[in-house]
């Protein structure tokens, strides 16, 4: 067998060769292996941000109702699955490719002549391209929760491909890109993305949720909000959990290389989430009396997003106010956002858009190099604010003409009746939990049982 | 004592539910039904194959109530169920011979 | 605190002596790092593949009814625990000992005199180890899925050792312990078990739901299959969301090593995942006018399927048009099982079994070195097919004889009482979801709303 | 772009300096990157020690009822979030600062000056924090299971901050830190805490479950046992596939390194489980003539916690066996248990507390170097008992006194309507799962389908 | 008019409904019930526990009809849903007072 | 014959279960039904946001019996289901026009 397997590591030689990439013989030096350790991690990284996927798919699924419930697991894995392919083809070039100070024109299609060995530092281009598609697919696919339960399928195709493909790249251009936001006093920091992928996540919810209008219901006679409970707290739940472990390939990913950076990074981002998560609670416990599950959930992704721009900028203090203090906005946001009628079903936009815009802000008070705290005036702030306020511009306008666009061409919102009956059916031919089928094969008449899910009108 | 049974949509269980409450109904119990009827059921397709749904989901709602009061209750239901189009449902009245409140041991029209 | 800390440091480098590895001190070389990092890489990335355990048993979960929940996670948390001692008693020496072209003879019970240090290249035999025998449990689990709602667990039990002792560990003796399947025009080219895990587990499940027959109410009278429609969507698409993080470790941990080509089989990893996903929910939208959130799970498991055996051999674009073509091909080989009355609740045989055949030829046709589409001729296309057919022909012989036995000895199937009734009462004595019980400690009498779970007759 | 790329890799560097740990440039030595892969293993390691988390909590939401589902999610969710921020502020130095034999005396708020470089070999204090900070959280969520549906989520909160950053934290400074069950015999040995960790968690649990007294319904008038069916089998046993991956890097990681040892360590952790799931179901199965669902997945645990002492101490024939006898032990325990009166819903005392001391024993038998079995007589053993008793000792005497005073004081148990009725519409405000609410708003009368969630009175 | 009630097995339920078209039927209405009867329940077993479960899942089907129709529906019923297992279930009818279609407010025969 | 209806409280169905066994009927049947009465619903918070639970989960349990036996049994569930507390529900007795058991097309009093 030993034979064979000479055989198999041969072929790996070969692929290297195949490859381009620098073989690794026994007289490898200690920075090659840096330099496979930085690949390694960084893929492993890579994976638990895709994972990152699933936990928003059950956060945004537990806080809806389970009539649409297939709907929203549908447009997350499909908002991955076109977001990859979009993201290869387009996007990747307009945000890292050589252009001008607003968007790559080159590297279309992970083209390798123009993303040459050591374009990315250590990194390959593949390692590069696969943690950074996970970012593009994060953006997308916050807005899926803020428009869930009355989005028509095939229009949120279609926005989660521009989104990925155009509107992120952009963003990603002027800051991370090397675009101009870099240019801008100290130059905006935000280490991993609570502008750049959150807060662009935020604003397009904020736009969907805004040009769709609010749920059926959802909103009294004299405009009163009213409370659509979600279906499944133990879903949403899971979901943070995923979500908080998959943000340690997230921020500490972000560093782009293995070193002992990492370290500190993932314990502010703990840190963080940790404090938001009380902040979160405390705050509906002290306003309500009850510690809210959903809320507790919304408070510790708060912490996260919060953290994100100054996960490696900020010392643990600092993290822990920045996710206390996260904690305690999302909460007034989701408060906001309810009473001036945009219908955010499960807190999207207050979560990744104004805690995002929170934590970017918040590196310009608490970074150790920098910040207003720690004596270096308002230079940084300033950046920050610069940086937040254009990614706001940014997204609003692009994102509300996408959104105005399809509405206006194949529509945005499903008919009122399927609305009503639940997006499962209509749009994707069965529900989501089907009552067990009766021994003769027709489905037993309990379609109500798991959520109501025929055609009322 | 009579009893009126109403099969109406679920979502004017709401509505109905106030006009009870306006016409004095003391009480309501409410139960998930699925229909069978003018209506008809819908065709769902899962994995590419279809299969037909032939019940619609209802709700029961039967209100307990003195003689006199039936066709008030009735009434009450059949305006604030009625949404004009198919499947809107139906109301029937039976007779009751006699009633307890299960708390106090109170028969007939002391019970509801 | 410090001398304790070393007290627990000498304890490790004692065991390192005990465990016979070389122990590394400061003046380790950078080759010696690098061992270590190959053995803690694969090691990450048998992490993932076991967690594809639990991602099997949601999309089997997912797509079948609710009154055979507790079944379907029975099984797949049984059929890991006894592969593991079964592989690791039997299977592993089949699979890997020195032995014949066919099989190993040599190595039981993990014998570290035969599987000495080099053995396996860099990594320790516990790693190897690990890192096998999830395969061997995918090959397995694979099976769970085509046989649900009717097979006796006592069954399934022997079967699942059957497999992972005897039939998986020798097609893997004929290709990666170095058997025949090497020997063949330019080598079967398999890198990660297109072949070697998905169709094998693909085809014994085709063997299983043959001998097995449809379940009650599958087919009408005369004959035209029926919907029956599984219990919980987000169960099984959140079940892909995990296999398809796991793949990562599948794909890129079978390199077997830490170095430069693990990033391009990731790339063509997430390529043909995504690409799968779009093209089965493309195919089966336009064919009935719904995408379907079953067929687009399917449709991403396609394509990791589909590309698991060339994820090291072909380009991106490949990747992407092998993906592409497997969420195709899934469709169509769905309805085809369909319609030849084989009653395969979750697709596995059309997934694992024709995809994973589809990917092992497509390296015949993109293989950058050999491919027929780099002008590279037929020979490794025609080693491929030699290759694909003679696990076929074995597995379908040798589990279609095993599935036989059992049904003449101890039972295959399930009583019908049992079958209407569900699995989870009659075999494990509860219901997969009880009702809350009364606070008398009945449960309450609605058995029903969560499946009609009792013995009905 | 690359300019811009530089400017990040400029940023990192300068915090590497900010943050006091050296820089890599490209003459690292092989040593240097050792360290970086050391703490970038015990990183990921200490994210799947997290994931854990996600797994208990789903193995209890799993099997207790569904109207306190959400409450069992909230439990499990904020004793990560308050655990980190106690363990961080108070619990870390209690464990690991300098001090006497019984507790750290200094480093409150992860303090730099106390824990300076080194202090912990060669992993950083981010890094060994975030490591030992999921412990302490396991430790403590442990306890959830045992006093599920019945605990003022007030006074669960208190208890959880009481016990990590108080109670664990003792028994880790007695062992890991250095204290005086080092110094008896041959020192106590318990690699990754079957002891430190489960059992304090279990022992925690079983005062808990003592002082709450049993479910209301659990037992009848005679003082007979009734069973509460868990509302879930596939959230217990997902739940139990979570915490089988995430053990991988309890076990592994506690090596606090990256070497040749970390292969070993998971290989008797995956066996030992496998040999668990195979003891339970086993036993179980023999017993009452059915597979139980539930008590597989504690097989499966009980194999786990069994292991965890000797993960690296034991060999592979030693895992199974120890394993196995784990899968037999739990199901006795749970017997045991269920029969005295004490209510623990999940069986987490049998299975942390039982099997933990087994496990710990179990080194004094197997343990390659010191074991009895090994002919190394009964110092060890004898070590290890003291260790057990210990514990044992310290942690039902303060918890017990802990959970006395919550009780005397703000009240331990919810009142008995909230008890009926379930906790999660008086604790958190809402059910679990809510039927979707009705188009006006109102949602739908049968709160009853999934789980009779209104207040009966 | 009169309302025919039936406790049926959950898998009659498909021919019942068959058998009810063919009658002529115009409509049904269906519940998830629990019966507890001659069948008796079963025993399941939970982490070593045995428990008693008493119910057996049924389906009720309620017809209003004409009173000349009731005979007819009862035996379409009865025939349909028989297996000739304990279990099969009962069939009762009662009078009915007055009935409404609540879409148009017809009353009576007319309402069915 | 007649039919006896009770709607109860749900940890009830236990004691009436024995009460109606003591005195000898032959069957139950059970369905889980909701209820609006004097015993008010309750208020709920999620994310911050009150709402109005109106209806309250109750068991509906119907016994079919012969005439002479409706009184006996209704006393039966009256007894076992009171808690004396507001909210223990209602029973009322209907006239059974015929019965038949499915099984054996008995009819009458015989199909009980
Ligand atoms: N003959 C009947 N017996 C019992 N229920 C009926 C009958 N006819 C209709 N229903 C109930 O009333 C509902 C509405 O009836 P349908 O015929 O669909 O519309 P409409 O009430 O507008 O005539 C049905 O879904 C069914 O639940
Ligand atoms: N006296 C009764 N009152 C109400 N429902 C009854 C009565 N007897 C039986 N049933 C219902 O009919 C179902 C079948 O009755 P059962 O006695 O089990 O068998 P069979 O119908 O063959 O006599 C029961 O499960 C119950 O739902
Ligand atoms: N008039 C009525 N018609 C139908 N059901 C009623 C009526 N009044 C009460 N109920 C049912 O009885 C239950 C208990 O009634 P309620 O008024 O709350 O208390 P009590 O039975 O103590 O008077 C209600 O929840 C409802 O299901």
């Amino acid at each position: 067998m030993k034979r064979r397997l000479a055989t198999v590591a041969g072929l790996a030689a070969l692929l290297l060769v195949v490859t381009a990439t620098p073989a690794f013989a026994q007289d490898a030096t200690a920075a090659d292996v840096q330099i496979v350790l930085d690949n390694i991690w960084v893929l492993v990284a890579a994976v638990l941000v895709i994972f990152m996927q699933a936990g928003f798919a059950l956060v945004e699924a537990g806080l809806t109702r389970a009539k649409s419930v297939s709907n929203i697991m549908m447009k997350n894995l499909m908002d991955l699955s076109a977001g990859v392919l979009a993201f290869g083809a387009v996007g990747f070039a307009i945000a890292f490719g050589a252009g001008n100070d607003w968007f790559g024109t080159e590297g279309w299609f992970l083209n390798t002549n123009h993303f040459t060995d050591g374009y990315f530092g250590t990194l390959t281009l593949p390692t590069f391209f696969i943690f950074q598609v996970a970012f593009a697919a994060t953006a997308a696919t916050i807005v899926s929760g803020a428009m869930a339960e009355r989005t028509k399928f095939k229009s949120y195709f279609i926005y989660s491909f521009a989104l990925t493909a155009l509107i992120y790249p952009v963003v990603v251009h002027w800051t991370w890109g090397g675009g101009w936001l870099n240019d801008i006093g100290p130059g905006f920091t935000d280490f991993a993305g609570s502008t750049i992928v959150h807060s662009v996540g935020g604003w397009a919810a904020l736009m969907g949720a805004l040009v769709l209008g609010p749920r059926i219901g959802k909103y009294t006679k004299d405009g009163k909000p009213r409370a659509i409970p979600g279906h499944s707290i133990p879903f949403a739940i899971l979901g943070v959990f995923i979500l908080w472990i998959g943000w340690f390939g997230f921020n500490a990913g972000s560093e782009l290389a293995a070193d002992l950076a990492v370290g500190p990074i993932a314990l502010t981002t703990l840190l963080a989430a940790a404090a938001g998560g009380v902040g979160g609670v405390a705050t509906i416990w002290l306003k309500t009396g009850k510690p809210d599950a959903a809320m507790a959930g919304n408070g510790v992704l708060a912490g996260l997003v919060g953290i994100t721009a100054g996960t490696a900028a900020v010392g643990p203090w600092a993290a822990v106010l920045i996710g206390l203090l996260a904690g305690v906005i999302v909460v007034y946001s989701v408060f906001f956002f309810d009473r001036i009628r945009i219908d955010d079903p499960v807190g999207a936009i207050s979560v990744h858009g104004v805690c995002g815009a929170w934590g970017t802000l918040a590196v310009g008070l608490f970074a150790t190099d920098g910040g207003l705290f720690y004596g270096d005036g308002l230079a940084l702030l300033g950046t920050q604010l610069v940086g937040v306020v254009a990614v706001f511009v940014f997204v609003t306008l692009t994102a509300g003409a996408l959104f105005a666009g399809i509405k206006a061409t194949v529509g945005l919102r499903v008919p009122r009746e399927e609305e009503l009956a639940g997006l499962d059916i209509a749009e994707h031919g069965a529900p989501g939990y089907a009552p067990d089928a009766m021994p003769a094969g027709t489905p037993s008449p309990l379609s109500a049982a798991a959520g109501a899910a025929a055609v009322v009108s | 004592m009579q009893l009126v049974t109403a099969v109406i949509k679920p979502h004017m269980l709401d509505p109905v539910k106030e006009a009870l409450r306006d016409v004095g109904a003391s009480g309501i119990t409410v139960t998930q039904v699925s229909g069978f009827g003018r209506q008809g059921g819908h065709t769902e397709t899962y994995r590419g194959a279809e299969y037909q749904v032939d019940f619609v989901p209802k709700i029961k709602v039967e209100v307990l109530t003195d003689v006199g009061g039936a066709d008030k209750i009735a009434d009450a239901i059949s305006r604030s169920a009625r949404t004009g189009q198919i499947g809107d449902g139906k109301i029937w009245v039976t007779d009751v011979g006699h009633a307890v409140r299960i708390r106090t041991g109170e028969m007939g029209i002391d019970a509801i």
